[in-house]
């Protein structure tokens, strides 16, 4: 077809100037440090001082804890939701949109209101602070998780690969770990990826929890020190990029993979 | 006593019955296909065999053995599905040898065992390939291996060539055929397309609406079908109202012609009205040579079909369909020649009620 | 099936547990302003405190602004990839999954960043820092609103629609007009709900854009008058909850009208 | 000249030709069939006619007009999909209007053109119902008659009846066919299925490989095919080796055995190595009467497919297949006999290359 009516192309390209307009003038302000010059000092400055070193480590646990318990709550959960109770999905499906839409600072009153007091009284301890985050990370995870584990599942036609490798003699464990869990391999990657994403960056629950993460480091910096808060803007877009990229790396093999098995 | 035995299954789902009152004894290395529309219960009725559902009421029994309550995977059936179902993350082998290694056969044994599978459905050297690297008819033999690795006791096939293409549903078809024979194995087939059951089995249910309608041989089921839904489900059927001329000698009217019939028609009065059947390959033109009955008849239409040529024809006010091989070199009749029509007293069938024939 | 492994159903409940513990526990806080009573004195403080009327109304009329950009850009964007470029999907999915991951936090700091320095400098007027808050939610609200539409059109295949439109002599405003946006009426309501209760919620970028809005509000609450907060808390996830049991309702009616049409 | 004329058409997608060479003239009131497997290049062409591709050389003229450049909304075809595509948002009645709507024909008018369409498909008290709450069969009726209602020049269908149950494919595709000779429109119908092209159509064009292989009736397509793949493609078709004995009178040697054909054997040398072509059912037992050709064969196998027994026979180390009719009171011989087969000269065709026939 030659004739392309003009307005979606100039849709796509407004969207294309509001996305890299912004980023290219921060990545050309985090250049410009020492005047009249362009130079990296400010991302010398920023990866070579401690905090940004505490922080970021902080949240990289935390964004693992995250994804582990992420991964343990859906899975199980999801895989049995197709196998027996389909009819249950969009129940399953609205939690954890919920949580996609109740606004972090609510949540995050809910988290301290209920267990900073007795009997959990979690707040009172590090380790209990701690635990909390990873909890409200969790619910802020879910929908990723939720979303990724889902479309996997619906790729390989859960139901038929369980009564077959039932009728072949395999218990639960086996289905589950020989034959169910290696083929969401590719959608676990791509849930933890953008989980990762998410927790590296995130400020609200972070902040009203009191907790040293990134994100709030990366709120003060900015209030403080304009080139070495952009330079860090920078390098957190690098990596959740990254991140990104590598999700849909991964996604385009297993479809290619999996398109096979039609 | 049978190899497989089905004593007075059923299954309720909520309030709605999906089998009823299924009973059905099958022998050792026998082919029974399960034939029937969707709906009407021959995949639930599988599926009890497999152990993937729990019959309400009734008992499987395998080889002396009530698997009845048993889950599927202590019941040692291989199981085919339309979908292939074949594990994406494991190679050929590894899906064939996927029974083998959980019943925790030693290695060498597994490789020879996957090695001599691969060699019944003729793919020697498919064995490192992948799901995704396979054409849909392979990945359904390669799932028919993975089934037959273990030495199931029972075969069970669910409609496994419904997603192929036409060509290679014929190949395939004669292929398992082919297969089942050689193993001897006892297999039960699902499917809703007829000439798929008629051509593979040794004996054919036909199901409708949760309940047997017939058990027979294929040649039983297409020619002497016992209820109106096997006769009309099963190939093309003409069905012509007429009129009992003389009873005794079997003789009837249709379009005040007469025909005579070779069947029995005790009880049945002179000058009732009833129904005939002949299914159209048993009507010829009366100019290739004449049988006892001779109709006078219209040609109102002609569909070339390939093989087979298909002629509407009319006799008085009923419309009826005979068929004839296509022959390029044997003039047919044309639309709207007059001409006559022949079959033997054997392909009157008569009904005499709607539900009886 | 009578065999049914306990392992999903346990984290079923500790899943519904962990929802709905704090959920009842603020909800029993929320009533205890009176000493020793259960009453709706703190709701009624609330409602009727001029900055809850102010910030809530601010915060709706910026949502309304949100779904109708957000509307008027995704909509033909996705039509068209639909349509014609089916290969750029991916991309497309990869843009609007970057504002899912790109912090909050980032995305205002990139759009003061540029916007605020001439030839621009929005936020030196109300109605620029208004217009700066919407792009900034549109952002946010372009995954649910893109994976809605995607949705919808993926259920009516579109291409053959536009097709058979087509050689019944329609041209493209009667297509979009008459054939595609009807049936995409559920899925634009269903995505405009998720948009509302996101942006109703907000905090992050309308505190760093300096906004009246209902978000930050709510912050401010919860550090100087608890009961009060905590009302509000159950009144937010109230409003959040009817959004999305809308959308969930409307989903369900769509579903089984596309049933059908396979 | 013809009403539509297609000349000299090509389609290059990228790289990839997907159609090469194609010229066809279609008569004002014909029914032409692209016949071939998938990605032979026949939607392609389809598509091209409606608008929906232009081609990358070649023009496309209907009625006299050359409309290879107009967009699709200007070239008045009714079009039918595969996928029914039925407005989901409008009635039954809606849909139909649709068109004339666009039009901006006036309502009264509207009305009865609707209503006309909907006698046409026998659905007149369907009006005010949506499409998802119709059938797969009525639906695709709707979708004909919304092509119908705005009285195309040409009617264009692509695969409609591939998405339905195989018993209403063949009453739809009668009812396309009675509808279409009624209305005297010009209709353009593509599918990969080899029954319904030879029953529907006046003429079929067989492609393969992006081009047309033939283009004929469906008598001629069958019976006389021009190229290995049409000879293939339609129809079952038994190839055996076969020596020339005597190339003047046509007399050949299969197993030792001296058939005769009726072909001219010209320029082929006694002695020869070729192959020969019997279509199934041209072939008999000899105890039913004899023709020019005998051959003695063993029984190898025999399938039951309800209206047809298809026999596997050899004759030395070549296997090939017969048809006959069922017919349950006529004994065949039994797997293992040796009997005699027979068929006429006609029936012998003689291929020199793999290529020619």
């Amino acid at each position: 077809m030659k004739r392309i009516p003009l307005f979606p192309w100039i849709l796509i390209f407004l969207g294309f100037l509001y996305f890299f307009l912004p980023l290219i003038g921060t990545l050309d302000f985090s250049l410009r440090l020492v005047k009249d010059q362009i130079t990296l000092e400010a991302y010398k400055n920023v990866v070579t001082s401690a905090r940004f070193q505490n922080t970021f480590t902080y949240s990289f646990i935390m964004a693992l804890w995250t994804i582990v318990a992420a991964t343990l709550l859906v899975t199980p959960t999801v895989y049995w939701v197709h196998l027996k109770l389909p009819h249950l999905r969009p129940i399953v499906e609205f939690i954890t949109l919920l949580t996609y839409v109740v606004p972090a600072i609510i949540l995050v009153f809910g988290l301290i209101r209920i267990y900073s007091r007795p009997p959990l009284s979690l707040l009172e301890s590090e380790i209990g602070s701690d635990f909390l985050l990873v909890m409200g990370y969790v619910s802020l995870a879910l929908p990723a998780m939720y979303r990724s584990v889902d479309a996997g599942l619906r790729a390989i036609d859960v139901r038929t690969l369980t009564e077959a490798a039932q009728s072949l003699g395999a218990g639960w464990r086996t289905i589950l770990l020989d034959v169910i869990f290696p083929n969401l391999r590719v959608a676990l990657l791509s849930g933890a990826f953008v989980t990762f994403a998410m927790v590296i960056g995130e400020f609200t629950i972070a902040t009203f929890l009191a907790r040293p993460a990134f994100g709030p480091y990366m709120a003060n910096l900015g209030q403080t020190r304009p080139y070495e808060s952009t330079a860090l803007t920078i390098i957190s877009l690098a990596l959740t990029w990254a991140c990104i990229g590598m999700m849909q790396l991964l996604g385009r093999g297993a479809q290619g993979q999996i398109a096979g098995t039609r | 006593m049978a190899f497989l035995e089905l004593t007075n299954i059923s299954k309720v789902f909520g309030q709605t019955p999906a089998v009823q009152d299924f009973n059905l004894q099958v022998e050792k290395g026998e082919f029974v296909s399960f034939l029937g529309p969707s709906g009407c219960g021959k995949t639930t009725t599988l599926r009890m065999i497999a152990g993937f559902e729990l019959p309400t009421t009734g008992t499987v029994v395998v080889n002396g053995n009530d698997v009845t309550n048993k889950p599927p995977q202590k019941r040692n059936t291989g199981m085919v599905f339309q979908a292939y179902a074949l594990f994406p993350n494991m190679n050929v082998a590894e899906n064939i040898g996927f029974g083998l290694k959980i019943a925790r056969k030693p290695k060498d044994e597994i490789k020879k065992r996957v090695e001599e599978v691969l060699a019944i459905i003729k793919m020697e050297s498919f064995g490192n390939r992948y799901p995704y690297q396979l054409s849909g008819g392979q990945q359904q033999r390669v799932a028919l291996a993975r089934a037959l690795a273990i030495q199931p006791q029972v075969l069970l096939l669910d409609e496994p060539l419904s997603a192929l293409d036409a060509k290679i549903r014929v190949s395939l078809r004669q292929e398992i055929r082919a297969i089942q024979q050689k193993l001897g194995i006892t297999t039960v087939y699902v499917t809703h397309d007829q000439e798929e059951a008629l051509s593979l089995s040794d004996r054919v249910v036909v199901m409708n609406n949760s309940k047997i309608e017939q058990v027979g041989t294929p040649f039983e089921i297409y020619n002497f079908p016992k209820t109106e839904f096997t006769a009309q489900f099963v190939g093309t059927l003409n069905s012509i109202p007429a009129t009992v001329r003389h009873a005794a000698n079997g003789e009837l009217t249709v379009d005040s012609q007469t025909l005579v019939t070779a069947q029995k028609l005790a009880g049945i009065a002179d000058g009732e009205a009833v129904m005939i059947s002949i299914r159209p390959e048993r009507i010829s033109f009366a100019s290739e040579g004449r049988k006892p009955n001779v109709l006078n008849i219209k040609v109102e239409n002609i569909t070339f079909l390939g093989s087979i040529v298909r002629v509407q024809v009319r006799a008085g006010e009923h419309l009826f369909l005979m068929d004839t091989f296509n022959n390029p070199f044997l003039k047919l009749p044309e639309v709207g020649d007059k001409v006559e029509i022949t079959f033997s007293k054997e392909a009157v069938l008569v009904l005499r009620h709607a539900s009886q024939i």
